[in-house]
């Protein structure tokens, strides 16, 4: 039953969306040619349109309140578990995983060369926001400066090739290096940094470099950047280009699988725990005899160094570089996938990136409007998904359970 | 004056208040007394709508103030002088009571009422230009105290003000709650964990357990009770 | 009585303002020794400047550990340095880590005494699984010396408030320390719980040998469990004792 | 010595136009704790605003200074709105989420925005008339300042002081300082929490607007995406200065404006940004909160 109050609310909110959108959306003028055009059809959309999703919006947001009841009342737990007590049931994950990886392996074969190129592209993706993951979902470290090390092992690969003719694999590793060393450069002097101020110098170290980039013609060939890069080789054949992208693709997934293990292997250390505990409680960690600084450092540097080899792997892909691949808003993107995914949840943050640069990919058909419905999404999401497309359930240390297997 | 029946309180998925009713009458002082984390704050948080109960009623004066927005609850009289005090830190002594005295016009009425404030603590005039996060715990302590009351409250609600405080300045603050209510018939609802303390200066006690209340009587009785004399006085 | 702890003419300034002056204590093995005094008179801080949270702008702090005759002098290293050389301690306002277990706060504890890296980590091999499995075995053996093990896999922030504050003991106790710092450790406790605190320290002395400096209001269990007890105020000692001469004497400076 | 007036100058329209921005910025942060991501929009949106105005008034045959006034107004009242709006929709709902949802949030209510004027006007740039008149008594000293600039630094001045009065001395002002320091506790007094933070994006988005009104005429064009690059200045400015602190963003700001100034008279251009940002960083190794920014005393 919808309510006379609600009916007068939503007529206040419409009647308010037409007069805000009234001079952008109605009038449209061209300076130039001192023409002004009036669009009252618009008016009349805006206010259709909000008058209907201000019903949407309360409903929602009735929807989201019963929710935190029951979460309240103890029945969320039951929800929520539903998917991590899946993965964590043999029966159902076994199989699961067995298709899910008939599918990735048989992906190139399955479908068209255009669809494997945007795949590789989601899974550099994948790298990136797992990296940024140590960063910011273990650590709690807000890195917005996460494209420079991408950046590095970009331009690492074009310029050693371009310089030495260094091979693909060869370069692989030192652009992970050189993205360590730079995640330490950088990680020294804002250590003492906190929260918000850390977002800033680390924003501004990744402007620096691109616009180092841009500008240092000598170096880095300005914005017109590197071409020619060679794409990986397999056992010195030349591969067609069909070929190398299928063969970029595999890479890729081996690289993914790396990256998972040794996160996933981290998330359950010494040192991971030592993130955890450091992004609760700063000063009492340190009271525990934990090196802040050498805590911090780790975990900047390994964050750095899988955008490092993001970085090759993006330059063996396009086969060019240039500084405009590594603005701001690449930053902004991975750092959208760890939030969005679920912050410090590895599942998570895959399927993050997934949708993100899926969905826009595959909304290319409404083209005009992907960025105004990606800007939405981030916003609706927050909104009503705070945790993330899967939040994150730490896999806390069962005491009982490690007793259990020392008997076994 | 102030009545809660069946009040529930949530914090996330903690169940912080489970059915507690209370009531107050006009001039009272009334305490609450029980462990950390049994729900005390929260239940003075409920009365302020700053964590309005997700079920039960709560009113004030015979009006029902459930839901009620923050300010607006402030407004009919009731003030609380928060735990750990939560003095503006970099506002002064002076612009502290102020405000206090946030929601009142009456620049007159003020004025009188800082005077009052200074003749009950003269530390604080001698400090009104100094700012609230300088002053030491039992300083900090009266300044809340001082600032609650410019608002003119019927009703002040005092959450552990002898916390982290030595026992001199404890009693110190406790004589002149006593005068607050004698002289200017405020009603006070105080919360405490110095269950001794409490009980001496209020007539009468209600006890709370995990979110529950367990126990009301008249002080006398209560500090005579075996069980509280075990859990709280420590006999 | 040899010394485990000395601290000679500490001072601090903060800004303007003398928070610490000329302050000497010296805590010697197996004592339990308490720092009284009002509110602000400087006691925190003192807890402060010698963990390493903040630098002493004047005097030292040396410490004897166990397996050297020389004295050492600790001013001025990072707060974990200090940790690692066998000084642990509690916070007045709990500071657990409150969405980790209980069992994970208390590993927390015995990071510095484990080396496994980052190496390590991604490898797994047989001795970074043995650290991790011992690690696990010392800090069971920990919450149950503290009757917390119950609590073993609960989140640190569901424990109730007592056990909270016997948690953050426990952690401090997994580094291994020689001498334990407790600020204010009974501050929120009812009298049942004060009295198990006045046993539970009792004990961490008596068995684990661990000498122990605290700060405390609670002036029962200060007479209770301290062999010495200095009074500060204005970040000045103005006088010092036992406890049965402490007695006789008036209560300190009231304001 | 010229050369080095010019520049100073040029420093100080810069740093008047980022600290009009960065206001909104500190202000939002210090009430809320949010790096309001969005306020270059707003920025934008009241420079689009004023140019519809300028556009529509021009045909209907006004001319001068009487229309930029204009245009002024009606761009500060939308960009307000806006403001209002963005706040109620996209960070109210999160108000006790953790920060970091907000601050996407905030990110997605940016591209929104941007792509929201990109579809209803056009990607192009647009020319922005300049309708500041020159004025004939600054004739001699045009080689060093013009009159868009000199309008730039009174009107900034007289913003500064109006806001300075606003946080100072008015109820809503202290209020506001109040709600900063503890919100909780705001509320108990009788603060009406939720109003206070409105009124904070308005005026910031007002003064937001004011500056969008006054960089377009002073360079001339305008597009959907000025307002992101604007914003990150702004808010390094913000931070430089000690993000939260009114003065801090002012302060922050005249020294971001300078030193780009100085690093693109006397080193190149091209590396102004670099400068702008190395300058940041060192600051905030030796002052980790900013220029006035209270360094926060984590008690133990």
């Amino acid at each position: 039953m919808i309510k006379f109050d609600e009916i007068k609310r939503a007529v206040l909110v419409s009647i308010w969306f037409m007069f805000l959108t009234f001079p952008i959306m109605v009038i449209r003028v061209n300076p130039v040619e001192h023409i002004v055009e009036w669009r009252w059809k618009n008016m009349v959309l805006v206010g259709i349109g909000s008058f209907l999703l201000s019903f949407v919006w309360n409903y929602l947001m009735k929807r989201k309140e019963l929710g935190s009841k029951e979460a309240e009342a103890g029945e969320e737990t039951i929800k929520i578990s539903l998917f991590h007590r899946a993965l964590n049931e043999k029966k159902i994950y076994l199989p699961a995983l067995v298709i899910f990886g008939i599918f990735t392996i048989s992906f190139p074969f399955i479908f068209s060369m255009y669809q494997t190129t945007i795949m590789v592209t989601a899974l550099i993706y994948v790298m990136l926001g797992l990296g940024l993951n140590i960063v910011v979902g273990l650590a709690g470290l807000l890195d917005l400066g996460y494209v420079a090390f991408y950046a590095v092992g970009a331009y690492s690969y074009a310029l050693l090739n371009y310089h030495f003719g260094l091979s693909f694999w060869i370069a692989l590793p030192i652009g992970g290096a050189l993205g360590a060393i730079f995640g330490i450069l950088l990680g020294f002097p804002v250590l003492r940094l906190r929260g918000d101020y850390l977002a800033i110098v680390t924003l501004g170290f990744g402007e620096i470099i691109r616009i180092i980039l841009e500008n240092w013609n000598e170096f880095s060939f300005g914005p017109s950047g590197i071409a020619n890069i060679p794409r990986p080789p397999l056992f010195g054949m030349d591969l067609s280009v069909h070929g190398s992208t299928t063969y970029i693709y595999y890479i890729m997934i081996v690289l993914c699988v790396f990256t998972i293990f040794v996160v996933n292997r981290l998330q359950d250390s010494r040192i991971g725990r030592a993130w955890i505990a450091l992004r609760e409680d700063e000063i009492a960690c340190q009271a525990m005899g934990i090196d802040k600084a050498r805590t911090k450092l780790t975990a900047f540097s390994l964050g750095a160094t899988w955008a490092g080899m993001a970085g090759v792997m993006f330059a063996a892909k396009t086969t060019f570089v240039n500084p405009a691949s590594f603005t701001l808003w690449e930053s902004i993107i991975v750092l959208c996938i760890v939030v969005l995914g679920g912050m410090g949840s590895i599942i998570g943050v895959i399927a993050g990136a997934l949708v993100l640069v899926l969905t826009p990919e595959y909304l290319r058909a409404f083209s005009e409007y992907r960025m105004l419905a990606f800007g939405t999404l981030l916003v609706v999401m927050m909104i009503f998904r705070p945790g993330g497309i899967i939040p994150n359930v730490r896999r806390t240390y069962k005491f009982e359970s490690v007793k259990n297997a020392d008997k076994s | 004056m102030l009545k809660l029946k069946n009040v529930q309180t949530f914090y996330g998925n903690i169940q912080a208040l489970k059915s507690v009713t209370i009531e107050i009458a006009e001039g009272e002082i009334v305490t609450l007394i029980g462990a950390n984390g049994a729900g005390k704050t929260t239940t003075l948080m409920a009365v302020c709508g700053v964590v309005p109960p997700r079920s039960g009623e709560i009113s004030f004066m015979g009006d029902p103030i459930t839901g009620m927005e923050p300010d607006k609850i402030v407004s009919l009289g009731i003030c609380q002088v928060p735990e750990g005090r939560r003095i503006f830190p970099y506002l002064s002594v002076a612009e502290n009571l102020d405000m206090g005295a946030f929601l009142r016009n009456d620049k007159m009425e003020i004025k009188k009422d800082i005077e009052y404030v200074f003749d009950l603590f003269p530390i604080l005039a001698e400090r009104r230009h100094q700012a609230g996060g300088t002053l030491s715990g039992g300083e900090q302590q009266m300044l809340a105290i001082s600032r609650a009351l410019m608002a003119k409250p019927r009703l002040l609600l005092l959450d552990e003000p002898s916390l982290g405080l030595a026992p001199l300045i404890i009693k110190k603050i406790f004589e002149i709650i006593g005068k607050i209510n004698a002289e200017n018939n405020t009603t006070i609802f105080l919360v405490e964990q110095n269950a001794n303390l409490a009980l001496k200066v209020a007539a009468r006690g209600y006890v709370i357990e995990n979110g529950r209340i367990t126990l009301t009587d008249s002080s006398k009785n209560l500090l005579a009770n075996e069980e509280v004399k075990k859990a709280y006085l420590g006999l | 009585m040899e010394p485990v702890l000395k601290v000679q003419n500490l001072g601090m300034n903060f800004g303007g303002l003398r928070a610490l002056d000329d302050l000497d204590l010296d805590v010697c093995k197996d004592e339990i020794v308490a720092l009284i005094g009002p509110n602000g008179a400087g006691k925190t801080t003192f807890f402060n400047c010698i963990t390493g949270i903040y630098p002493p702008t004047d005097g030292d702090v040396f410490i004897f550990a166990r397996d050297r005759d020389m004295p050492e002098r600790i001013n001025g290293l990072k707060p974990n340095k200090v940790t690692e050389k066998g000084l642990a301690r509690t916070f007045q306002n709990i500071r657990l880590f409150p969405s980790m277990t209980v069992l994970e706060n208390v590993m927390i504890g015995r990071h510095c005494r484990m080396h496994a890296g980052v190496l390590g980590a991604v490898l797994k091999g047989r001795s970074t699984v043995m650290e991790e499995k011992k690690a696990v075995e010392d800090s069971y053996t920990i919450l149950e010396k503290m009757g917390l093990a119950q609590f073993v896999d609960e989140f640190a922030k569901n424990l109730p408030y007592g056990a909270q504050r016997r948690l953050e003991i426990a952690r401090a106790m997994a580094t291994e320390p020689f001498l334990l710092l407790l600020d204010e450790p009974a501050a929120g406790m009812n009298p049942n719980e004060t009295q198990e605190l006045d046993e539970l320290i009792k004990q961490i002395r008596d068995k684990e040998g661990i000498s122990i400096l605290l700060i405390e209001h609670d002036m029962k269990l200060v007479m209770s469990l301290s062999d010495r007890i200095f009074v500060v105020d204005y970040g000045k000692k103005i006088a010092q004792g036992t406890p049965e001469g402490k007695k006789s004497r008036r209560a300190p400076r009231k304001r | 010595m010229d050369y080095f007036l010019e520049l100073f100058l040029g420093g100080l329209t810069r740093g008047s136009i980022y600290a009009l921005i960065a206001l909104g910025y500190t202000m939002v942060y210090g009430i809320i704790e949010l790096i309001n991501f969005a306020h270059g929009e707003i920025y934008m949106i009241g420079a689009f605003t004023a140019l519809i105005v300028i556009s529509v008034l021009t045909l209907m045959g006004m001319n001068g200074i009487a229309m930029l006034v204009i245009a002024g107004v009606v761009a500060v009242m939308y960009s307000s709105a806006y403001g209002y709006t963005v706040e109620k929709i996209a960070y109210k709902p999160l108000r006790n989420a953790p920060r970091l949802s907000a601050l996407i949030s905030a990110i997605g209510m940016s591209l929104f925005l941007q792509n929201y004027v990109l579809l209803a006007q056009t990607s192009d740039f647009l020319p922005f008339p300049n309708l500041i008149p020159d004025f004939e008594f600054m004739e001699p000293y045009a080689h060093i300042i013009g009159s868009t600039e000199i309008v730039i630094l009174i009107t900034t001045a007289i913003v500064m002081i109006l806001l300075t009065i606003l946080i100072k001395f008015t109820r809503i002002g202290k209020a506001m300082r109040a709600t900063s320091q503890d919100k909780t506790m705001a509320m108990l007094v009788g603060i009406n929490v939720n109003r206070v933070i409105s009124v904070t994006f308005i005026v910031g988005s007002a003064t937001a607007a004011i500056g969008g009104v006054l960089i377009a005429s002073h360079v001339g064009m305008i597009n959907f995406y000025v307002g992101f690059i604007a914003g990150i200045k702004a808010f390094v400015a913000a931070v430089l200065g000690g993000i939260g602190s009114v003065p801090g963003a002012v302060l922050g700001s005249f020294v971001l404006g300078w030193t780009e100034s100085f690093a693109t008279g006397y080193v190149s251009s091209d590396y102004e940004d670099v400068f702008a940002f190395l300058f940041l960083v060192l600051i905030l190794i030796f002052r980790p909160a900013g220029i006035l920014g209270r360094s926060e005393k984590n008690k133990v």
